[in-house]
């Protein structure tokens, strides 16, 4: 019985020719099937580009033999739309409007670490109040970030309830965020140089209106996803990378942090204003999905943190640099990377001195999260597999650039 | 009234009945997960929305009816029949009131289970006759799940048919009337609380409602085993599913609430607004269904299975020599 | 943080002939293509201990395609980047033994600049559907106004 | 239908039982989520949570084509996707519309000049209410729906004007 919706899964696999079940990648474990000499016939199932619970376009082509997964192969593409050849034909300070729309969960970094390229370069003092702003500004979009990761982590596992209250949540810091920049989303708020405007009076009352109550909702959705009894036996131990897998597959951000690995670019390659800020880093130890949630969730407490020691001290003096209306900096290459909710956000640059870079590479922590799934899907169940791809929170739109 | 009528009414107010509870059950779960999840719930379509339901069946009966290529014809075409008819069959052994009852069957108890015991027949053939991989597997899962879940359903069931003695509905609402020293409710839930608790779970296992709602999970198998269907035949799935948790809520009420009985209400106010009580109840334990809903997260199949063989068979099983243990020693006076 | 040329020159010394310098990047190492995988396992292997690709990238420069590995080492703390060039329709060797976070970076540079993958378990197209020409290269061109205008 | 064969086409029965319909169509829009892009988490995400909720008008996610009525294309559609659009349409049952969400799927957006990316998802399926912005609020994505919904009832207006001047 051919199946409509095979067609979809077969067309570019087997055009290209290459997907043949038997060919695992010797390096990705092989689940030896047939104990028994039972051989069971194995079905190829596409968790295709259009499915409720992949985080945008993923299609994960999945080898199942009954519930297991012998063999799972990552297909994306479905939203490649060329950032970094775009990034050749833009000025620099249009650069961060693309990057909007690679990470479009937590827009802010993105700019950041496009902007700190470019100042790299120039190597321009940015006055102190614009780095306070833009980490105040990074952590809120942290905390909204987070908070999709929340809500999605809970659909995977089947818990409507929480995704809504996360929501909620989500639209009070959209409303700050809108208040500052203007935008819900593709903010475009950080500019080499520092940042566009200043803190608008009525973002600061809403940002303290909003301190006032998230602690108390953060303790909520701590008590109703991971409160539940459900929630921990689908999680604990389940989907665990140890420490050599998650450094060998490049793994950065929460997820290598939850296998105990202490990196941070907040304080190993301190960026904006998080010299002076007061934080600590959480840390996991066996690196499973429930430490994945636990470290998160403290990051999210940790951002709040930082938030009220921003509004506190922000210091006085303008937002912009005197930067020249239209950049053309020194010929150079440079690297500026940045603590993304989902890893390390990297922007190469490379000039030639004239307005628009020679070549604009992105570095998606995302892409590395989901290559990683290739190697820890095989052997775990169907249910499981949907779970850890909300577990390691990748965003599509970072994978394909 | 000649025989033929006789026999027809009651199945026409059956088949009413269960329309119209769908269009209710599904209006209130829309409602109460929207209220539950901070929102609103349909508002727009006639006063507080309330004509909601209505415009989704004509939606669906105007819709087109696709029967995708590939699929084995006839078993596509009889599996939402086979899913529907079992769950309106279920209506006629269950007692609204002293008299007003479809048929009136000494062995209720049993038929009513028989028959939804059957559903689970109609979800296999949906999900093996319509070619699709996510429906297939939510088939093999639903089969895996009612197996496993129909045996500690009927054990828990044992004990109050050893206390009442009988399997007739009826008799097992009545033996619950009146009062035990004059505070307590003759209710069976109280006596029979662990029973009630692994009726609760079974009877979730066998709606295939959340927390096991492993069939048609929304997050893994797109829409479960009725991925391939359109319009009135997902209609009847739809429909026989809420009807479905209707028949079970009201069992629920009938063997451990007490059916149409209020503890302190005397005789004559009873009786004529017993039917009214006794579906007030079954919506209460409904509303408990989808509160359930709204909030657990999804167990996985293997943890289903252990929950079920390892767990509730045998402590029913337990539950069951303890209670008749207990009938025993009172067994001259009754129970005191 | 810069990780100390001297160390790097002397690991390296023994694999290939290396030439290290310092640019506004950091510490670059250029070495020829086809020993790559055997340099970045020395480097692994090293003092230095580079325990983690960062980041895989290519670029165009006009007329050859130059692969850039970022590596870095956590308990230092330093970063190293490793070039070397191809020819435009040349054989990049797949590095995935030697760090498995290639793997899917590996792919997309060898699809977006015209490159055949060498020794890698799957090399097939990640992003582009089959037919679609480099679109990294510098030939390629982006749509003009008037393509867009009158789509 | 088989009641305009049974009672004629100007039968007050059958124009009443139509407009009936289109009335239930209008007012219970399943809508098959197919969230691309940025879009995705605007319009689906937000405009389904507690402040815009679109269950208030009666629209419901569901997961499969075979019981939507409307697909949402909330994203940039590029060639490999297109396919998959393609294939995703034709699935759906027929009284079906589009809603193109978002500069992307209207026009190819901020990336129209990247040969890789369709330049609007008309050039695929035909696309019956278009919403701009990038991405568009929550509020202008239920305005867009409202529009669809105003569509429907002129659809339906014009169907039994052009039968009854076909009279």
């Amino acid at each position: 019985m051919t199946d409509p919706r095979d067609t979809v899964l077969t067309h570019a696999l087997q055009a290209e020719g290459t997907y043949d079940s038997g060919k695992a990648p010797a390096g990705i474990r092989r689940i030896p099937r047939g104990v028994d000499g039972l051989a069971t016939e194995h079905l190829v199932v596409n968790i295709g580009p259009q499915h409720p619970s992949t985080h945008g376009v993923l299609r994960l082509v999945v080898e199942l033999d009954g519930e297991e997964i012998m063999n799972a192969e990552v297909a994306v593409g479905y939203l490649h739309r060329g950032i970094e050849k775009l990034g050749e034909h833009r000025r620099y300070h249009q650069l961060g409007t693309l990057m909007d729309r690679g990470d479009y969960v937590s827009g802010i970094h993105g700019e950041l670490a496009a902007a700190l390229a470019t100042e790299q370069l120039l190597e321009v003092e940015v006055p102190a109040k614009a780095q306070w702003l833009r980490s105040l500004m990074s952590e809120i979009n942290r905390v909204a970030s987070h908070l999709v990761w929340y809500g999605t982590f809970g659909l995977d596992c089947g818990a409507m309830g929480q995704f809504l209250y996360a929501v909620r949540d989500r639209e009070n810091l959209l409303d700050i965020l809108e208040a500052v920049s203007g935008q819900r989303m593709m903010f475009n708020y950080v500019r080499p140089g520092g940042v566009v405007a200043d803190l608008p009076a009525d973002a600061e009352q809403k940002l303290r209106t909003f301190l006032r109550t998230i602690d108390g909702y953060l303790e909520e959705h701590d008590a109703l996803l991971g409160g539940n009894e459900i929630f921990q036996k689908r999680v604990r131990g389940v989907g665990a990378i140890d420490r050599t897998t998650a450094l060998s597959f490049g793994l950065t951000g929460a997820n290598l942090r939850c296998t105990g690995v202490p990196y941070d670019v907040r304080r190993d390659k301190p960026y904006a204003a998080y010299e002076e800020l007061q934080f600590d880093v959480p840390l996991g130890s066996t690196g499973d999905a429930w430490d994945r949630y636990l470290v998160r969730m403290e990051e999210m407490r940790q951002a709040v943190r930082m938030i009220r020691q921003c509004i506190d001290g922000l210091p006085e003096g303008d937002v912009m640099a005197k930067v020249p209306k239209v950049l053309r900096p020194p010929a150079g290459e440079v690297y500026a990377c940045v603590e993304s909710p989902r890893g390390e956000l990297g922007v190469h640059l490379l000039s030639d001195g004239s307005d628009t870079p020679y070549r604009f590479h992105y570095r998606a922590p995302s892409l590395f999260a989901m290559q990683v799934l290739e190697e820890i899907l095989p052997g775990q169940l169907l249910a499981d597999a949907i779970m850890l791809i909300g577990s390691v929170d990748v965003v599509l739109g970072e994978i394909d650039r | 009234m000649s025989a033929v009528l006789s026999a027809i009414l009651p199945v026409l107010a059956a088949v009413a009945l269960m329309l119209v509870n769908g269009v209710v059950l599904i209006y209130m779960l829309r409602k109460v997960l929207g209220h539950l999840h901070l929102r609103l719930g349909p508002m727009h379509v006639g006063p507080k929305g309330i004509v909601q339901t209505t415009a989704d069946v004509l939606k669906l009966l105007s819709k087109e009816d696709i029967t995708p290529n590939g699929v084995d014809r006839w078993m596509y075409v009889l599996a939402p029949v086979v899913v529907f008819v079992p769950s309106l069959m279920a209506y006629a052994a269950i007692p609204f009131s002293e008299t007003l009852r479809i048929t009136r069957l000494d062995t209720g108890l049993l038929y009513t289970f028989a028959v939804l015991s059957l559903v689970p027949l109609g979800v296999i053939m949906a999900g093996w006759a319509s070619a699709n991989k996510y429906s297939l597997i939510g088939a093999l899962r639903a089969a895996a799940q009612q197996v496993a879940y129909e045996v500690p359903l009927l054990l828990s069931v044992i004990p109050v048919v050893m206390i009442v003695g009988s399997l007739d509905l009826g008799e097992i609402v009545a033996f619950q009337t009146g009062v035990w020293m004059g505070v307590v409710p003759r209710w069976f839930i109280i006596p029979l609380l662990p029973s009630f608790a692994i009726f609760l779970i079974s009877a979730l296992c066998e709606l295939n409602q959340t927390p096991f709602d492993m069939s048609e999970a929304e997050s893994e198998l797109v829409a479960g085993f009725a991925t391939e269907y359109s319009s009135m035949k997902f209609g009847l799935i739809f429909l026989s599913e809420f009807s479905n948790s209707f028949v079970i809520s009201a069992l629920a009420v009938t063997l451990f609430f007490g059916g149409w009985t209020l503890p302190f209400v005397p005789e004559e106010i009873l009786t004529p607004i017993a039917p009214l009580i006794f579906v007030l109840k079954t919506y209460i334990g409904i509303f408990v269904f989808m509160w359930i809903r709204g909030t657990l997260p999804r167990v996985r199949i293997d943890q289903l299975m252990n929950l079920g063989w390892k767990w509730l068979i045998p402590a029913s099983l337990a539950w069951i020599m303890l209670v008749g243990v207990v009938v025993k020693l009172t067994a001259p006076g009754g129970v005191s | 943080m810069l990780p100390d040329e001297t160390v790097v020159r002397t690991t390296l010394s023994g694999v290939t002939q290396a030439e290290v310098s310092t640019s506004t990047l950091g510490v670059v190492v250029r070495i020829p293509a086809d020993d790559a995988s055997s340099a970045l396992a020395a480097l692994k292997a090293s003092s230095l201990d580079f325990i983690m690709l960062v980041d895989l990238l290519g670029t165009d420069t006009g007329e050859e395609v130059e692969i850039t590995y970022h590596l870095r080492s956590l308990t230092r703390d330093e970063d190293l980047y490793v070039k070397c060039v191809l020819p435009y329709e040349g054989v990049l060797h797949s590095v995935w033994n030697v760090y498995a976070s290639a793997l899917l970076p590996e792919r997309e540079t060898a699809e977006l600049f015209g490159l055949t993958l060498a020794g890698h378990p799957n090399p097939a197209r990640l992003l582009t559907v089959d037919d679609t020409e480099p679109l990294l290269r510098r030939s390629v061109a982006i749509r003009t106004l008037e393509e867009v205008r009158d789509r | 239908m088989a009641l305009d064969k049974l009672m004629g086409e100007h039968s007050v029965a059958f124009v009443k039982s139509e407009q009936l319909f289109d009335w239930a169509r209008r007012n219970s829009l399943w809508y098959l989520a197919f969230g691309i892009a940025c879009c995705a988490i605007e319009g689906l995400m937000h405009a389904s949570g507690p402040r815009f909720d679109f269950d208030r008008m009666g629209v419901f996610f569901r997961a499969s084509p075979r019981q939507a009525d409307v697909m949402i294309v909330a994203g940039t559609v590029n060639r490999k996707m297109a396919e998959t659009v393609k294939l995703l349409y034709d699935q759906m049952p027929e009284p079906k519309w589009v809603v193109a969400m978002g500069a992307c799927a209207s026009t190819g957006g901020p990336f129209r000049e990247y040969p890789n990316v369709v330049l609007g998802v008309d050039k695929i399926v035909p696309v019956d209410v278009y919403i701009p912005g990038c991405p568009p609020r929550p509020e202008s994505v239920q305005y867009g729906f409202i529009q669809l919904q105003e569509k429907i009832k002129r659809q339906s207006e014009e169907r039994s004007a052009a039968r009854r001047n076909r009279r």
